[in-house]
C-alpha cells in the first residue's frame, strides 16, 4: 500500500505486498510478546495472591512461611535501610564474587575434563570411575573439609561452588563431545586437521549446545555452593543473611534473601542466554 | 594482627556477648581487630579452631572437654553463661501426662542432634529422674523453626532448645516449660550444680604465644558481661543489629530478660561447674566415657583476673 | 617405502580384503569378500555396482576409517593405518560443518594445513566461484539446498588438491548441467596427475571420466568385471557419448549390472 | 469444501507465492518469486530446474512445514495450515529412525494411523520385499548403504498409501537397475489415482513417469515452461525412453534448462 | 589353521583365517581390559597410599584427614559391631530407599516437565524463568522448609533429593527435546503421528542421550539431598552417621561413610549404564 521507493528489495518481491507481510508478522510477534508477559504475570499474581491469602486466612502458618507483603516490605528496608551485615548490595556484591569465581572455574574445569575424557577412551577408563566416586559425596560434608583446609576465606566457598558446577557440566561436556558425529570428526581428518584442531573446530562446536544447557542449569548451583558455604562460617553474603533470619524467626528474610538470589541467578541466565545466541547462532532458529 | 572468632550462630542469645562486645566497641578499646563469623551448624567450629583457620570460637563448654579426650588441648577463657540457657520445653498437649522428667518413659523427646549438648543433658535429666535411656526416644529435630514446627505437628512430645525459641512457643502457646535451665536455681535443680556453657575459648598453645591478645579479648568479654550485667534487656535490645530480632523485638527483649540470668558478671568459670559437665558427659559422650579428663587444662580464670596492662580508657 | 620403487607401487591397493558386519539378530552380514584391486598413481577409476554391494565400505577402507576383517589394504605402498591426508574423501552423506559458513568450510583444509588466513580464503574464494556459490560465501549449510551443499563439499575437498581423491556418488545431487561442468571441473583439477576413485551409479558418467570402471557383484562384492575405457583424452564429457565405443562399453557394462539386480 | 465441487478442484494450488529467506548477513534470498503452479487430481507432475532454485522449498510449502512469504498454497481446496496426513513426502534428505529396526520404520505410518500390528507388520513385510530389503528387516538404519536407507524411505511413504505423494529426487541414490524398479512399482502405486509431484534432476526419469514436466528458472524460481507429456499409458520406463516423441521433448526441456544455469 | 567344519559362515569368508582374525581381536580386547584395571589400581594405589604416607609423616594431620587404614578399620568395625544407631546395611538402606525415591520422582518429574516444556513454546516461555528462579534457591534452606511442612519422617529427605535431581533432568530433558531433527518430527507428522505420538516415537527417543546423561549425574546428587535431608535431623542413614561422626571429631568415620556411599553410588551407576546399554542399542558402537 505504501509505496516508498527506497524499499527496494535486492531481487524484488513487490514491495507493497512485502510490507504488508511483514507488517503482520510484525504485529503477531508483538502480540505475542504481550501475551507470554501477560502469562508470567498471571501465574506470579496467583502464586502470590495464592500465598498471601493463605498466609492471611492462616491456612498456612506465615511465621512459618511468611507472605509476599511482608518480604517486600523486609526487601525494601534492606535496601534502604541495609543489613545488619552492611549495605545490601554488598552482600549481593559477596556472594555473587564467590559463585562467578565458582562457576567459572567449575565450569571451565568440566568442560576440560570432559573433553579430555570424552576424547580419550583410554583416560575415561580409568577415571571415570573416581568422577562417579566424587560426585557422590556430599557437598555440606565436603563444605567442612574445604573450611579445614582452605580457611574461612573466599577460597573454601569458591571451592565449594566449584564442586557443585564441576560435575554437572563434566557430564554434559563429556557426552557431548561422544556424540559427534564421527563422520564429521573423520571430514576434519581426511581434510587434515590435527588431533587439537579436531578437537577445536569439530568436537568443541558440536558438543556446544551440550555444554551451553549445562552452564544454564550449574550458575544455579554455583549460588547454592557460595550460600552452603556461607552457611558454614562467614561474616558477609546473603548465606549469612539467611542464617541470620533464620535465627530471629524472621521467614520474611529467609524468603527475602531468597528473592535476592533469584534476581542475580535470572540476570547470570540473561548474560548467558545472549552469550549462546551469538555462540550458536550458526542454527536453524527454533520453530 | 587480625583475630577472627567464631560464633556458632552468632544471632543466638545463649551466644549474645560476642556480637555485642563489638556492637559497644570493645574489642576496639582494647586495640584488637577482631572479626566475628557466624556458622550456624556449628559443629565444624572446632575443627575450625584446631585447624587454625579461626584463633576462638564462641560455643559450648563441654567441647573442651571433649576434645581432650581426644587429645586436643582447648581450653575456655571466658564464661559467658553459668547455667546452659537450655529449656526442655513440653508441648502443651501432652503437658497433662508429662510433669517432669519422671514421666519421660516412652516418650519421645528432641534434641537438636544425637551426640549434641542437648542430647546428653536430655538423657542425663532422664536417668536423674530414673528413666534409662532405653525407654524414650530421642528425635534430632534441629534447631529453630524446625524445633517449632516438631512441636506442632507432635512429632516429638518434649524437647530441649535455647531462647528465643523458648519464647516464641510460649507466645503462641505450643508448648511449657518443663525443665527451666535459663536460671541458676533451676539448673542447680536439674543437674545438681552449675553447668558452665556458652563460652569463649581458644588452643592452649595459642593462648600461651599469644598472652596479650588472650588477656585483651578477656577483658573486652569480661566487660561486656558487666554491662549485662548492669542494664536492662530493653537497652541490651538496642545495642543489637536489628536483623537479630527481625521483626519481633518484643519477642526478642522477653527472650532476652528470661536468658539474662544465665550470663556471669565477670566472665569466670563457676567452681562447680566443671564437674558437672564432666559429670554429664560421663554417663552419656562414650569418648569421654571411662577416660582420665584434666578439668585444671579446660579452663582458665587467668586472663579474665589478669590485672590489665593497657591502660582503660 | 624408499623412492626409486614409489613410481612401481600402485596408489592403492586392496588384497584378498573380506569385511563382515555382525547385524543386531547375531547374523553376519558379509559386504566384500576376498575383494582385490588395485589404482595406479594417476589412475582414474571409477566403480559401478548394485545398491548395498559395498562400494562406501570399500572406499572407507581406502580411507581407514573402517578395518577389513582380513586381507591387507595398501595405500602408496603403505598398510593403511589410520586417516591419511593426503587422501581426499568426498562423503556419501552430508559432511560438510554445520557450525560454519559456506567460506569457513571451503577454506578449512588450507587452514588446518597451516596455510596463511588470508591465502586460504583467497583459495576458498576462487573454489567457491567454481563451484558458483560465490554469492553464498556467508550462508550457513542448514541454510542451503541439497546440491549447494554437495558442492561446498566438493569445493571443500579439491581446494587441498589430494594426491588420492575418493569420491562417493558427488554429483548424484546435481543438475545435469551442474553437473556437467562439475565433471569438467574435475578432470581438469584431476590432469592425470592424483589417483581417484569414483562411485557411482551413472554408467555414462563413469564411462565418460575413467580409465578403468571396475564392476562390482552384489553383496558380498567381488570384482565382476574390469573394463578398460581406451577412449582419447582429454575428453569433453558432453561429446564423448555420442562415441560409438562409449556406446558399445556402456551397454556391455549395462548387460553386466543386469544380472547383478534381483529384487522382488 | 464442499463435496460436490471436490472433482474440479485442483489437489494443490499455488498461487502467487514467494518465499524470501534472510541470511546471516542480512541479505534476503529469494527463493520462489510469484510462483504459481496447480495439479490436478489423479495428476502426475514433474519438477525440473537448477540447484538450488527452489524445488524442495516448494514441496515445503505444500507439505506445511514452510510458510510462504506471500501469497497462498492451497492443498485440496483447503488452505494449508500445519501438516496434512494425506501427503505423503519423501525427503530429499535421510528422515528414516535411527532408533527403529527397518521393519519398524516402514510400519510406522500404519501403526501411526491405528492400524493393528499384525496388519501393519505383514504390509510392512511386504513392502519391504518389493523394494529388496526383506533380508534387513532387523538391521538399524546406521547399518544400511545409502541406497538401502533412502528405500527405506520410500517403503515407509509407499505404505501409506497417501492421496498425495511428494517426492524429492527419490531414486538419485539408486542404481539404473534398481532405479527402473522403484519407477514401476510408483507408477503401479500412483495408477492415476493420486496426485504425485515429483522432483528430480534425471530428465528422461521425468518425462518417463509424468504427465506434465514444469521447469523451473534458476533462482529466484519462477515456471519457465510446462510440458505436457502426450505419451500413452501405461509406459514401461525402459521402453518408453526411445519413443522418438520422448527424444523431442528430452530435447526441448534439455534446451531449456541449460539456459538456466551459468555457472563461473 | 584349524579346520572344524561346524563353524561354516552363513555367507563364508574363509573359515580358518577368520578365527585366527577373531582370535588376535580377543586377545587384543583382553589386553586392554587388563591395562585398564591395572591403571585403576595404580591410580588407587598413589592416592590411597600418598593419603596414609602423608598422615603418617603428619603432612596432613589425620585428626581432620583420616588415614586410609584408619578408615578401613572404622569400616570393618561398623559392618562387625554395627554403628550406634543399628547395623550398617540398614543404614546403607534407609538411605538408599531415600535417594531411590527421590530420584525416581526427581527424574520422572524433570522428564515429564522437560518434555512439556520442550514441546511447547508458550508453556516454556512463561514457566521457563519460575524454574530459574526455583533453581537459584539453596538445597540446604529448601531442606528446612521441607522439615517444616512435611515432617522429619523420609518424605523430607525424599523431597530435598527430588529438588536436587529436578533441575538437572530438566535442563537435559528440555535442551534433548528442542535438539530433535525437525525433519525427522515432519517425517513422523507425514506419516500420521498424533502430536503425542510424535513426542513418544521421535522426541523421547531422540532426546535419551541427553536424559540418560544427566541421569548419570544426578543419582549422585539424590544422594547428597537426601544425606543432607538426613543432616536436618533424622533418626537413621548414612548422614546421621556422618554427622554423629564430626560430631565426636571422629574423620575416620566422616570418610568411611562417605565410602560407604560411593560403593552406592557405583552400584546405581552400573545399573544404570546397563538399562542405558539396552534403550541405545540401536546407536553405532562408539569408536
Ligand atoms: N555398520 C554396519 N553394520 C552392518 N552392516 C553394515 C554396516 N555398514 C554397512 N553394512 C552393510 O554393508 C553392505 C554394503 O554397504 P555399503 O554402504 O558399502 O553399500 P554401497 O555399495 O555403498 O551402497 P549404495 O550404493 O547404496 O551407497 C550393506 O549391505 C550394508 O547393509
Ligand atoms: N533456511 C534458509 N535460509 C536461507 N536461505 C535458504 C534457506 N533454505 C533454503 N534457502 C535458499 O533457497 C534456495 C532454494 O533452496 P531449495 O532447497 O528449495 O533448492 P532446490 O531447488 O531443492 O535445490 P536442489 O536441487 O539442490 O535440492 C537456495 O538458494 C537456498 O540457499
Ligand atoms: O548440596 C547441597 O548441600 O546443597
Ligand atoms: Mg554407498
Ligand atoms: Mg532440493
Amino acid at each position: 500500500m505504501s509505496t516508498t521507493p527506497q524499499q527496494t528489495m535486492p531481487t524484488g518481491i513487490d514491495t507493497a505486498s512485502l510490507e504488508h507481510v511483514e507488517r503482520v508478522a510484525q504485529k503477531r510477534i508483538r502480540q505475542r510478546q504481550l501475551l507470554v508477559i501477560s502469562l508470567r504475570i498471571a501465574v506470579l499474581v496467583v502464586v502470590l495472591g495464592g500465598w498471601e491469602l493463605s498466609a492471611r486466612l492462616k491456612w498456612i502458618d506465615p511465621f512459618f512461611f511468611s507472605m509476599p507483603s511482608a518480604i517486600f516490605d523486609q526487601i525494601v528496608d534492606w535496601f534502604v535501610n541495609g543489613t545488619s551485615q552492611g549495605p545490601l548490595l554488598t552482600q549481593v556484591w559477596v556472594t555473587l564474587e564467590e559463585t562467578g569465581l565458582g562457576f567459572i572455574i567449575g565450569s571451565v574445569a568440566g568442560i576440560f575434563c570432559g573433553i579430555v575424557l570424552g576424547r580419550n577412551k583410554l583416560l575415561s577408563d580409568v577415571f571415570s570411575l573416581y568422577i562417579k566416586i566424587a560426585n557422590s559425596i556430599p557437598r555440606v560434608v565436603l563444605g567442612s573439609v574445604f573450611v579445614i583446609a582452605l580457611g574461612l576465606g573466599m577460597a573454601s566457598k569458591v571451592a565449594l561452588a566449584v564442586v557443585m558446577v564441576f560435575f554437572v557440566v563434566f557430564a554434559n561436556a563429556f557426552q557431548g563431545v561422544r556424540e559427534a558425529d564421527r563422520y564429521m570428526i573423520a571430514n576434519a581428518q581426511i581434510l587434515g586437521a590435527s588431533r587439537r584442531q579436531v578437537t577445536t573446530s569439530v568436537v568443541i562446536p558440536s558438543a556446544l549446545s551440550w555444554i551451553l544447557a549445562s552452564l544454564h542449569v550449574s550458575f544455579g548451583f554455583a549460588l547454592v555452593g557460595a550460600v552452603v558455604g556461607e552457611f558454614l562460617g562467614s561474616k558477609q553474603g546473603i548465606g549469612l543473611l539467611i542464617s541470620t533470619a533464620q535465627g530471629a524467626f524472621n521467614a520474611s528474610g529467609v524468603f527475602a534473601a531468597m528473592i535476592v538470589l533469584a534476581v542475580v541467578a535470572l540476570a547470570a541466565d540473561y548474560l548467558l542466554t545472549a552469550v549462546e545466541q551469538r555462540l550458536l547462532k550458526w542454527r536453524p532458529a527454533a520453530v | 594482627e587480625k583475630i577472627t572468632i567464631m560464633v556458632g550462630g552468632a544471632a543466638k542469645i545463649i551466644y549474645l556477648p560476642a556480637r555485642l562486645t563489638e556492637q559497644l566497641g570493645y574489642f576496639k578499646d582494647e586495640g584488637l581487630d577482631v572479626e566475628i563469623l557466624s556458622q550456624p551448624a556449628g559443629v565444624d567450629a572446632e575443627n575450625e579452631l584446631l585447624a587454625g583457620a579461626v584463633q576462638g570460637v564462641v560455643g559450648f563448654y563441654d567441647h573442651t572437654i571433649d576434645l581432650q579426650s581426644k587429645g586436643k588441648e582447648v581450653e575456655a577463657l571466658v564464661i559467658f553463661g553459668q547455667v546452659p540457657g537450655e529449656v526442655e520445653m513440653v508441648s502443651t498437649k501432652a503437658a497433662d501426662t508429662f510433669k517432669s522428667m519422671a514421666d519421660a518413659k516412652g516418650k519421645t523427646l528432641g534434641v537438636t542432634g544425637l551426640g549434641s549438648s542437648t542430647s546428653f543433658l536430655t538423657q542425663y535429666l532422664a536417668q536423674r529422674a530414673g528413666v534409662p535411656s532405653t525407654q524414650y526416644t530421642l528425635l534430632p529435630v534441629g534447631a529453630d523453626n524446625s524445633f517449632i514446627a516438631a512441636i506442632k505437628q507432635n512429632r516429638i512430645d518434649a524437647g530441649m532448645t535455647t531462647e528465643p525459641t523458648v519464647s516464641q512457643l510460649l507466645k503462641t502457646g505450643d508448648a511449657k516449660v518443663l525443665i527451666d535451665m535459663r536460671t541458676l536455681e533451676g539448673t542447680r535443680a536439674a543437674l545438681g550444680g552449675t553447668y558452665p556453657a556458652s563460652s569463649f575459648y581458644v588452643q592452649r598453645a595459642w593462648a600461651e604465644s599469644h598472652k596479650s591478645d588472650a588477656a585483651k579479648l578477656s577483658h573486652a568479654f569480661a566487660k561486656t558481661l558487666n554491662f549485662i550485667a548492669t542494664h536492662s534487656a530493653e537497652d541490651i535490645a538496642a545495642k543489637m543489629p536489628k536483623d537479630y530480632y527481625g521483626s519481633n523485638k518484643d519477642l526478642y527483649i522477653g527472650a532476652l530478660k528470661a536468658s539474662l540470668p544465665m550470663f556471669t558478671k565477670d566472665g569466670k568459670m563457676p567452681a562447680d561447674g566443671p564437674e558437672t559437665v564432666l559429670r554429664v558427659l560421663s554417663a552419656f559422650n562414650p569418648s569421654v566415657k571411662g577416660k582420665h579428663i584434666d578439668l585444671a587444662k579446660t579452663y582458665t580464670n587467668d586472663f579474665v583476673a589478669a590485672p590489665v596492662k593497657t591502660a582503660a580508657k | 617405502m624408499n623412492q626409486p620403487m614409489s613410481r612401481e607401487t600402485p596408489a592403492i591397493e586392496l588384497r584378498n580384503v573380506s569385511c563382515r558386519f555382525i547385524s543386531p539378530d547375531g547374523k553376519a552380514t558379509v559386504a566384500l569378500r576376498d575383494f582385490s584391486m588395485s589404482v595406479a598413481r594417476g589412475e582414474f577409476v571409477a566403480i559401478v555396482g548394485p545398491t548395498g554391494c559395498g562400494k562406501s565400505t570399500t572406499l572407507s577402507m581406502i580411507t581407514g576409517l573402517l578395518k577389513p576383517t582380513t586381507g591387507e589394504v595398501r595405500v602408496m605402498g603403505a598398510p593403511v593405518d589410520g586417516i591419511d591426508p593426503r587422501i581426499g574423501f568426498v562423503f556419501q552423506a552430508d559432511a560438510v560443518f554445520p557450525w560454519r559458513s559456506v567460506i569457513d568450510n571451503v577454506a578449512a583444509g588450507p587452514l588446518y594445513r597451516g596455510r596463511s588466513k588470508s591465502a586460504a580464503y583467497d583459495e576458498a574464494n576462487e573454489w567457491l566461484r567454481r563451484v558458483g556459490l560465490d554469492k553464498f560465501s556467508k550462508h550457513y549449510p542448514h541454510q542451503l539446498s541439497g546440491g549447494m551443499r554437495k558442492r561446498v563439499a566438493l569445493a571443500q575437498t579439491f581446494i587441498n588438491r589430494p594426491e588420492i581423491l575418493l569420491m562417493d556418488e558427488p554429483f548424484s545431487a546435481l543438475d545435469m548441467q551442474t553437473r556437467t561442468l562439475m565433471q569438467d571441473e574435475l578432470l581438469q583439477l584431476w590432469g592425470g596427475a592424483g589417483s581417484v576413485v569414483f562411485v557411482t551409479h551413472d554408467l555414462e558418467e563413469a564411462i565418460a571420466l575413467a580409465d578403468r570402471v571396475f564392476v562390482l557383484t552384489a553383496r558380498p562384492a567381488t570384482l565382476k568385471k574390469v573394463y578398460e575405457i581406451d577412449l582419447p583424452r582429454p575428453r569433453v564429457t558432453s561429446e564423448v557419448r555420442y562415441d560409438p565405443r562409449f556406446i558399445e562399453i556402456s551397454r556391455d557394462i549395462w548387460h553386466d549390472l543386469r544380472e547383478e539386480v534381483q529384487i522382488g
